[in-house]
């Protein structure tokens, strides 16, 4: 395995820093009720420690979501989001009103969740968009 | 569910766009009737919602169920309904249209351009129903980026010319957004009803942010739209992009960009109110100036589509024509020749994207004896361009026919005269074309430049005529002229007289 | 053109420095703004949500429809990098002819 | 005048930094230039929204247990607005350089001038 940032010491803080960057994702996803934060701001973290992590492991990374597979996945995040809308419209209520969600909680708490499930469908869909522009702009697909 | 379908008028495109990469990845064939089935079930929804409107009134939609200044809601008045059948019937025709150009694409290069050309319908579908100022300028953008990737596919020049429409399509859409902090600023609402209400007292004191706000919204709209001097990005947009999009993205996405105008000046600031009959007459002058200079371009055109460019400008000029007189005819005539002219413009580019299908040319040199080739075609194109000339039968002359009622209820005699020598040098630049498809025999047999491509194009689509998938939307556009044409008096007395501020004042 | 241009500006500059007293003062607690729509974001929607933070029960829940089509936003900048940059290169494409669809042969 | 200058000084900056946008797609030659004036116009925009949102001794709109009432926290619907608008700037800025990238791959230049010269040259 060679130095990808030309020193050692770059190297090995890049591997060390990429688990904190992620739990520090998840931390600004859930939390982001409560303090500011949120889907947005998880998804960059998300996405840069996948692109931080290709840098570093090159093609044995662990997080090696790229390509076809990263725009399918944007995709997907993004109708989780619809497909909140969609199951609120199913039980009755308007687009996107988490009240009408079938949980046996509280109101608030169905907002709360269903604000959480968007969140996370932001998530995926920042994250993956992040990854599918480097790719792009690094060209590094299909040779 | 029938109470929600302004929400599904959205979502199942939209839905069907976000998840278009997953099924292109396991069939393409599923990925084309998919987007179909989507847009026509669009289709459905706007013309369910339409006939609510027109039967029972003007439909609210609260998103989240969320009270409405705090919320965002739907509006579904007959304008608004008409807007939204006219932008999805054309999407259905024009995806169906569009198969053939992306038959030897990978998967991958279909599903993004099938949920590009679904998030463009999309955005602006929601543009046109929305009742929250902001939520417009979001659907604005989400067009805005399909559109701008949509046209950078069409080749090098093509992306040259969309990284221009960029930089202009985002000055006037940040000009736009100033705008509604403006009226943020003033009134502290975002949603349109709201934002009436609390602007008359302003516009009648008249405030001066309000008419900063005022003018922001209609140069950043006058830029999107291409009203005359702001113009410059669409003829190199429209000449290079791909024949795939471009009868959508020409038929459709101006006028969507100018009836948010309409939407603001007759409905929000109301027309009669402080400083409002200052700039219409404004905006008539240009749109004048336009109409004329645009048309004397057209005639200077060797490429096809070029002309049919420049000609868009041109016809964008008559319906903010109409705005500006502004009286009851030319409301109507407006917003007839929205209709009429997104069925004449995206009809004639289907015509140019099928002559380039089957011979590879849009220089109207070439256009030679092509006549005897695609005799179907070329006689929707002699309808479309008896349409835009404003031969009575056809739709393009009522439209017409309305902005000189109107004008002639103000006495402005100038825009009648505006009006005629348009039409007459529509006639100049539409005949050449037409004399070039129809009495111009072919020179010889000695065929110039015959190129590899050409030929290759040439023995692949071999042939008398265009593929039904692409022959079928051409037909029923150039039978909507007709349509349009035969029953406006229909169309006028039972949609569009509801359709006006006031319900017909 | 330029002509044109700088003058446009210029007027802009003008209309836009003399017309600031229109709008409300910076820090001012009586402003519209603070004091139409956004109380009821403040005062209920810890309630009505269950979320704390005001800006994201507006930005997920009171207006989670625009915040819906901010992340199609995003989706459909991924979809146009990855039409325009990476697709350039795949199979299909035998002479190099940089066009999504059979485009100018003149290129 | 002095409260008149604290007031809708900001103001001003904001209108210069916006004007920076449409001078600088005008005037500059440069393609990148011209893209960093479009930013440096979105968030011009963005500032300007947000200045519409702050209040006197108002908190970060995070609820405090036990502060309530409109006056204590500042305004968070323009903060949510511009969240959005944010989000759209960054699109767009993707969006034109991957279309500046392709100009630069095909035609080698990103000088305007240059460029429309080696456009109309092939």
């Amino acid at each position: 395995m060679n130095n990808r940032f030309g020193t050692i010491v770059l190297d090995i803080s890049f591997r060390v820093i990429i688990p904190f960057i992620m739990l520090y994702g998840v931390y600004v996803l859930i939390h982001g009720e409560d303090s500011p934060g949120g889907g947005f701001q998880a998804g960059a973290l998300f996405g840069i420690a996948v692109v931080l992590s290709r840098l570093v492991h090159g093609e044995q990374a662990i997080l090696n979501v790229s390509g076809d597979k990263a725009l399918i996945l944007a995709g997907i995040g993004t109708a989780i989001y619809g497909s909140v809308g969609v199951v609120t419209l199913l039980f009755g209520g308007n687009f996107l009103e988490y009240g009408t969600l079938p949980l046996n909680i509280s109101e608030p708490g169905r907002h709360a969740l269903g604000i959480l499930a968007i969140e996370l469908g932001v998530t995926i869909c920042v994250m993956s968009t992040i990854v599918v522009i480097f790719d792009a702009l690094v060209g590094r697909e299909e040779e | 569910m029938k109470e929600q379908l302004p929400a599904l008028l959205i979502v199942v495109p939209l839905v069907t766009a976000l998840l278009s990469p997953l099924v292109a990845y396991f069939s393409t064939r599923l990925l084309r009737g998919l987007h179909l089935t989507a847009l026509a079930t669009s289709f459905a929804c706007a013309v369910g919602t339409l006939i609510h409107a027109l039967t029972e009134g003007t439909w609210h939609y609260r998103f989240g169920d969320w009270a409405p200044p705090w919320g965002i809601e739907y509006v579904i008045d007959p304008l608004s309904g008409v807007m939204a059948v006219l932008i999805s019937l054309i999407s259905v025709l024009v995806l169906l249209y569009a198969g053939p150009f992306l038959a030897e694409e990978g998967w991958l290069k279909k599903g993004i351009y099938y949920a590009l050309y679904t998030l463009l319908t999309t955005g602006l579908l929601g543009m046109v129903i929305t009742g929250d100022v902001f939520n417009l300028y979001v659907f604005l953008e989400i067009s805005s980026l399909a559109a701008y990737a949509l046209i950078a596919s069409g080749g090098y020049k093509a992306t040259v010319a969309a990284f221009r429409y960029v930089l202009i399509g985002t000055i006037g859409a940040s000009l736009y957004l100033l705008g509604v902090g403006y009226l943020y600023a003033v009134t502290g609402s975002l949603n349109m009803a709201d934002l009436a209400e609390k602007l008359q007292p302003l516009l009648a004191a008249n405030s001066q942010a309000v008419l900063i706000a005022v003018l922001l919204i209609m140069v950043g709209m006058g830029i999107k739209m291409a009203l005359f001097p702001l113009h410059g990005w669409l003829p190199d947009a429209y000449t290079y992009t791909s024949p795939a999009a471009i009868p959508f993205i020409s038929g459709v996405m101006t006028k969507v960009m100018i009836y948010v105008l309409l939407r603001y000046c007759f409905f929000i600031f109301g027309a009669m109110n402080g400083v409002l009959p200052a700039v219409l007459e404004i905006v008539g002058w240009l749109a004048a100036a336009g109409i004329i200079l645009a048309s004397v371009m057209a005639i200077a055109q060797t490429d096809f589509r070029r002309m049919l460019a420049y000609s868009s400008v041109a016809q964008i000029g008559y319906i903010a024509l109409g705005m500006a007189i502004g009286n009851y005819y030319g409301l109507i005539g407006a917003v007839l020749h929205i209709l009429n002219h997104a069925v004449m413009k995206s009809c004639l580019f289907l015509v140019a994207g099928g002559v380039k299908w089957k011979t590879g040319e849009h220089a109207i040199a070439k256009y030679a004896e092509i006549s005897r080739r695609m005799p179907v075609t070329m006689g929707v194109f002699l309808l479309g361009a008896l349409s835009m000339i404003g031969i009575p039968p056809t739709a393009g002359f009522f439209s017409k026919w309305y902005l000189i009622l109107g004008a002639l209820d103000n006495q402005q005699w100038l825009y009648i005269v505006v009006i005629i020598v348009s039409s007459l040098l529509n006639a100049v630049y539409f005949f050449r074309v037409i004399e070039q498809a129809y009495l111009r025999k072919a020179e010889g047999e000695a065929k110039p430049e015959e190129t590899l491509a050409s030929v290759e194009i040439a023995i692949k689509n071999r042939g008398p005529e265009l593929p039904y998938v692409m022959l079928v939307p051409i037909v029923v556009l150039g039978a909507g002229i007709l349509l349009l044409g035969v029953c406006n008096n229909v169309i006028v007395t039972n949609i569009l007289h509801y359709a006006l501020p006031g319900g017909g004042l | 053109m330029k002509l044109i241009a700088s003058v446009a500006m210029l007027c802009m500059v003008g209309i836009f420095f003399t017309t600031t007293a229109g709008l409300p003062q910076i820090y001012n607690p009586h402003s519209a703004p603070s004091e139409h729509v956004s109380p009821r974001y403040i005062e209920k929607s810890t309630k009505e949500t269950g979320s704390p933070n005001f800006v994201t029960a507006v930005l997920a829940d009171y207006r989670g429809y625009d915040t819906l089509g901010e992340t199609t936003v995003i989706f459909t900048a991924g979809l146009a990098t990855a039409l325009l940059l990476r697709s350039r290169r795949t199979p299909s494409f035998k002479n190099e002819q940089a066009c999504l669809v059979k485009g100018d042969p003149d290129e | 005048m002095q409260e008149f200058f604290t007031s809708y000084f900001i103001y001003w900056v904001i209108f210069l930094l916006f004007l920076l946008g449409p001078y600088g797609i005008i005037f500059k030659n440069n393609l990148i230039k011209k893209l960093m004036a479009m930013n440096v116009m979105q968030v011009a925009v963005i500032l300007f929204f947000l200045v519409l949102g702050q209040k006197m001794g108002g908190e970060i709109p995070v609820e405090v247990p036990g502060l309530l009432g409109a006056g204590h926290y500042i305004n968070p619907l323009p903060h949510a607005l511009m969240l959005t608008a944010i989000v759209v700037s960054l699109a767009t800025t993707g969006v034109s350089l991957a279309l500046l990238l392709l100009v630069q791959k095909h035609y080698g230049v990103l000088e305007e001038d240059e460029l429309l010269r080696r456009m109309n040259e092939r």
